[in-house]
């Protein structure tokens, strides 16, 4: 097992946490973009327009149908040609996990939104609140409770889908791990392994915390 | 009895894609500080009558009036415009509790009360929570202050909506079977504090399966079923015991269990099924 | 399962087909790259010693040297993107970058798409295989799997030329190394100065087929239509050639690599004209 | 703007790439769906050292992506000695990767079947077999279509990433024309179809599994 | 009365991790053809009292006997060990009614009814169903044998669940508030059915919050309470009209509003909250 020795060499360790810095960065910028765009989408999806409604459907079906990988290619080779759009990899990438996430979250919104007993709002009403009082006092608070479990849960897939990146040459850190893996090729032929396992685990130290944090939100808040 | 407070005339009510009305013009009036008892049978209509005086439901036909002023004027054909148009301020003047569960969850039992008169009747914080506190005492949950509403039991809970809807001092309350999700041992509590309410003047238009509690409660019944009111009475005591129309005496044999059926037991022994 | 033709295997050449007006976003002019003092090159980052990341993490070898030197004499930085083989066309037509200095093999094909500048570099393909059952010539890999990198010379050379070939296709050079490594093909095949520096440096693995094909020259492509740029680098690269510029280049990437298995003059291109004197 | 002569000659590509696409996914899926099956079964029976080495798999498994979990038994594990195939490997981490989903979704279905249903079936007399049988499974498995349907259209999905260990599915069909021939929009074009042509249907029926096995509804 | 078909005698039971005994030790008995009826405050312990017989419980001490035959014997320390060891066969002499939405939703109301006796008592299909239509019958319910579930009410839910319990010849029936889940008027349909049970002489254990339904059923009460029986009776007219223990006084007058409140009323006035 001395090719494990390969996570030893100066800069390798270092490298490889660059390049999970990368893909953390990737996915927080596309989780906090994500957010507003997801709330706007929730929204009009609630609304009864029946051109907003059959649109929104589309842009959702038609995101969750193709494969995020596809998206990716598609955003990538198709719309910077179709558009005129400078989108570098990196940027392909966000604007993928970005209407991705959007649609997603933007689903949860709206079960979130439905799900709010109509006796909250008649509740609200009888007691005199304004309509934007009742939204911003009683239903937003709740369907805030009922979104965050699932929007951590949204984020964690984020992470990983993250990972597809690397196939549009995105030097995160899975590509990092290839640079180290061809730059070592000559004395360390089966570090192979050990990279990989390294990264294999990254993703699990950042995914696991996410994962248990939805967990905690939901049983915390399960009962009110 | 006294000028009424509440004056509902040939009311008209018809749900979207309904076969047919829910009401065909119904009337009556609540006079001020009396407590009118409405009952009928599952789905005639009691609960869209307390929606429709309430402002949640749009009616198509005739008047409801608070004080002499008309609130709300049917209009054919508005059955999906969703709520009457009523000022926040109109809305505080008529206070309601529902079957179950309305607490806000993301607040404090002190938080649903004092919620309303801040930030609708603009009154001072400080005020307003002496005045809940007060309040909560009447209804003994003043240690509870602080609870969540899923902290609390359901007899609990509605004794907290009812104090969050007096607090704005309206001049009706309505309540729709507020204790139909309760415990049998919870019932008591609830309507005990409603019982109180009445003795202290508080004008109601009530809705209960519970007649007993409807007999000791009401100062005037009515009695609906398919569209219409089969009967009014001022006189509860004597409606109870004896009702004029045959509908009615039906329907209150519902909550009878008659022996006779009984006493042919013993002689039937053991041929069972 | 299911025994998977590829699209290559069609055969033909479907490029011309193809609409060549596709690139809508348009290239930047050289002054609009001076104002930026940036020059945005597409190199590879897993191809050692042509382009990789170097253990320190910055990028390195003889493609990145030549990148440093245009970028240094247009006096702005260069900004490296990391491509893969099959990305290199599409980074131009898209404008993602202003050149292509990435192994780049002229073919006509490619040509169709992008622009390509004088020569820098002349390879053509070998095949690296393991000692114990070398490949010594393309007859012996009939009914075996050759492993290549996709959109690489050596992919189009034998769909077209080799179909009755298995090819087994990486995206990555670093995997299809690893793919031959893991003994998931019978040989490899990409440019010969590659396989032999490769062969080197891993013992049980030899080269024994060395000119396979043409002679290809390699080259700085831009983006179809950008003669601009175009003319800046050809006269660039006839400047370099007086200083012999290339050689150096080799000197300093290639042949701490190579050492004796490799002649420079069968591999560097000065000035941009090739000569035909090649050893075999 | 679509070369169509192009997009005719190369359909047939995208068919074999779909085959294998598909070929994947069945053998995939299988698996996973054998792996949930099993590892529910130890979560509901609570038998002790597996249930807690279930718990460390299904972490492990929803928390890493899958092309890692692809690179890591295709170019990792040989170091070790296992040299599996590219489909083997495929297979095996879609499995690996789905085994954690199907195992919630048939939990889930599992633990909403109400205490008050097993304990009528005491009541009347069933034994454990029956009414695990007839009483339980068919319930639970209404409650877990849904969620098994949507982790099928999930793995299906997710197996476009094989083509990163050079199996010619549909995504590496599409890579290999842009590549090759740079008919970028052609291979777009194609691979977006593909891709409807697989997974409508699927969701279809799927909506459709979900009403008919719907009679939990209460 | 005739011998006892169900004896309970002594009977302990805790809940693991409670803090004390649900029962320290209660006896009592039911005697064949008679009606049972349980009553007691929330959290008495009567679904309780109802598990225990059914088996449905483990029990900790003391011993329930089915025809003078031991069934259950209490071990003290089991509480976590689940359900008792009966046999098939004995299960089928006990059939319980819970409180609601309780038949199997995959099969239709006459598959809810054939299952068991089909499976567990391994009698003919055919004579199983004709069996279930008349049963069906006998609840009203002949039309709705190919129904689902879920397409009934709630009062024909529980009807067909008794139908369920009733074709495996139950020598003891146990029903835990059948109706607490219902609406007013669909709490007759189903008591009606109970009512014509007991007169055709089935021995039967219920519980109850219907207090004018328990008048009427019931051949014997008793009510439960922190840990034990509060009293017995034999004669349940008496017991209504007039309890002997103060508990048993005070848990029915929580079934009747007062009317005292009220007569100050008029006088309060206008001094509303
Ligand atoms: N939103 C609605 N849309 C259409 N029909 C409705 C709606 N709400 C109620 N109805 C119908 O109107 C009638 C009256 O219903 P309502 O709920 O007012 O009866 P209720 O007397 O309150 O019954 P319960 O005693 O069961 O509460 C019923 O036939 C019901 O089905
Ligand atoms: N599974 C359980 N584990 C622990 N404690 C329990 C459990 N079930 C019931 N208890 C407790 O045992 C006591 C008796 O409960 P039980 O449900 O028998 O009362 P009940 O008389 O049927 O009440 P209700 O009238 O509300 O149905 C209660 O204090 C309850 O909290
Ligand atoms: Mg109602
Ligand atoms: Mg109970």
């Amino acid at each position: 097992m001395q090719s494990a020795n390969i996570l030893l060499q100066p800069g390798v360790m270092p490298r490889l946490l660059q390049g999970l810095w990368v893909t953390i960065w990737l996915a927080a910028v596309s989780v906090a973009l994500s957010v507003p765009v997801g709330l706007v989408t929730g929204w009009l999806m609630t609304l009864r327009n029946p051109v907003i409604r059959v649109i929104m459907r589309i842009y959702l079906d038609f995101i969750r149908i193709m494969p995020q990988l596809a998206l990716l290619f598609i955003a990538f080779y198709g719309l910077a040609r179709a558009w005129n759009w400078n989108l570098d990899a990196t940027g392909a990438c966000v604007f993928v996990f970005v209407l991705w996430g959007g649609a997603e979250l933007g689903d949860l919104v709206r079960g979130a939104l439905e799900s709010i007993p109509a006796i909250q709002y008649e509740s609200s009403y009888m007691l005199g609140l304004s309509n934007w009082q009742t939204f911003t006092h009683v239903i937003l608070p709740q369907a805030v409770r009922r979104l965050l479990p699932a929007s951590v849960n949204l984020a964690t897939r984020i992470v990983k889908t993250t990972s597809l990146a690397t196939l549009l040459g995105v030097v995160e850190v899975i590509k990092v791990g290839q640079q180290i893996i061809d730059a070592h090729r000559f004395d360390y032929p089966a570090g192979t392994l050990w990279v990989y396992g390294v990264i294999f685990a990254m993703y699990f130290v950042v995914c696991w915390p996410l994962s248990m944090a939805a967990r905690y939100l939901e049983k915390r808040w399960a009962n009110e | 009895m006294s000028e009424p407070m509440l004056t509902v005339d040939n009311l008209l009510k018809h749900y979207a894609g309904a076969e047919r009305n829910v009401f065909d013009g119904i009337s009556f009036d609540v006079p001020k500080g009396k407590v009118l008892v409405i009952i009928g049978p599952s789905g005639s209509g009691k609960s869209t009558l307390l929606r429709c005086v309430a402002g949640l439901e749009p009616i198509q036909g005739g008047t409801i009036a608070l004080n002499g002023q008309v609130i709300d004027r049917g209009e054919p054909g508005n059955e999906k415009s969703g709520r009457a148009k009523r000022s926040s301020q109109l809305r505080t003047k008529i206070g309601m509790v529902f079957q179950s569960y309305d607490l806000f969850p993301n607040r404090t039992v002190l938080g649903n009360i004092t919620m309303a008169p801040v930030m609708v009747q603009k009154r001072p914080k400080p005020d307003v929570e002496r005045e809940a506190m007060e309040l909560l005492k009447r209804v003994g949950l003043a240690d509870r202050a602080q609870a969540k509403p899923h902290e609390l039991s359901g007899g609990q809970r509605q004794r907290v909506a009812i104090c969050r809807a007096l607090i704005e001092h309206p001049e009706l309350m309505l309540m729709d079977e507020v204790t139909a999700a309760l415990d049998p041992e919870m019932v008591h509590e609830v309507l005990d504090v409603v019982l109180e309410l009445a003795d202290a003047g508080q004008t109601m238009l009530i809705v209960t399966h519970e007649m007993q509690f409807a007999r000791a409660i009401a100062d005037k019944v009515i009695m609906i079923d398919s569209g219409g009111i089969v009967e009014t009475s001022d006189d509860p005591e004597a409606f109870f015991a004896h009702p004029t129309t045959q509908r009615a005496q039906e329907f209150l044999r519902t909550f009878e269990f008659s022996r006779h059926r009984r006493t042919e037991k013993d002689g039937a022994g053991a041929q069972t099924a | 399962g299911p025994n998977a033709g590829t699209p290559s295997e069609a055969g033909g050449t479907a490029t011309g087909s193809s609409a060549q007006g596709g690139s809508a976003a348009k290239a930047r002019t050289l002054d609009e790259i001076k104002k930026s003092g940036e020059l945005r090159v597409a190199v590879f980052s897993d191809k050692a010693p042509f382009g990789y990341v170097d253990k320190d993490g910055n990028y390195a070898g003889y493609d990145v040297v030549f990148a440093e030197r245009l970028a240094k004499d247009l006096g702005v930085k260069p900004v490296y993107t990391s491509v893969d083989p099959a990305a290199r066309v599409d980074v131009l037509s898209s404008n993602k970058v202003d050149v292509t200095l990435a192994n780049f093999t002229v073919t006509p094909e490619r040509a169709e798409k992008v622009d390509f500048a004088k020569p820098y570099m002349k390879v053509s393909l070998g095949i690296v295989s393991p000692e114990d059952a070398p490949i010594k010539d393309v007859k012996d890999l009939e009914g075996k799997t050759l492993i290549v990198a996709k959109g690489t010379t050596a992919e189009t050379y034998f769909e077209k030329n080799h179909p009755e070939i298995k090819l087994l296709k990486f995206d990555q050079y670093a995997d299809a190394y690893n793919a031959l490594l893991d003994g998931r093909g019978d040989a490899m095949s990409t440019d010969n100065t590659e396989v032999l520096a490769w062969a080197k440096a891993n013992k049980g693995y030899v080269v024994d087929v060395t000119n396979l094909g043409d002679v290809d020259t390699i080259a700085p492509a831009v983006q179809k239509g950008n003669t601009e740029l175009l003319d800046y680098i050809n006269e660039e690269i006839e400047m370099l050639g007086n200083e012999q510029f290339f050689h150096e280049d080799y000197k300093e990437t290639l042949e701490p690599v190579y050492g004796d298995a490799a002649n420079p003059d069968d591999i560097v291109v000065e000035g941009g004209v090739v000569e035909e004197n090649t050893t075999k | 703007m679509l070369d169509w002569a192009f997009v005719s000659r190369y359909a047939p590509f995208f068919v074999t790439g779909a085959e294998m696409t598909l070929f994947i996914s069945v053998f995939g899926i299988a698996l996973a769906i054998l792996t949930g099956l099993v590892c529910a079964a130890i979560e509901t029976a609570r038998i002790p050292v597996l249930r807690q080495i279930v718990r460390v798999y299904i972490e492990v498994s929803r928390n890493t992506p899958l092309l890692v979990q692809l690179y890591f038994l295709y170019f990792g594990l040989p170091k070790l000695g296992f040299v599996w195939s590219a489909e083997m490997c495929a297979i095996i981490g879609l499995g690996f990767l789905g085994g954690s989903y199907m195992s919630e979704a048939m939990r889930a279905g599992l633990e909403a079947v109400p205490q008050i249903q097993r304990e009528n079936a005491y009541m009347l007399g069933l034994s454990s077999r029956q009414t695990m049988l007839h009483v339980v499974i068919p319930q639970a498995i209404s409650t877990s279509i849904p969620g098994v349907v949507a982790n099928v259209i999930f793995l299906i999905k997710e197996s476009s990433v094989v083509s990163a260990i050079a199996l010619a599915d549909v995504m590496y069909m599409a890579k290999d024309l842009i590549g090759m021939y740079y008919t970028t929009y052609e291979a777009l074009f194609l691979l977006i179809v593909t891709y409807l042509i697989i997974l409508l249907p699927i969701s279809i029926i799927g909506t459709w599994l979900e009403r008919r096995f719907d009679y939990a509804k209460r």
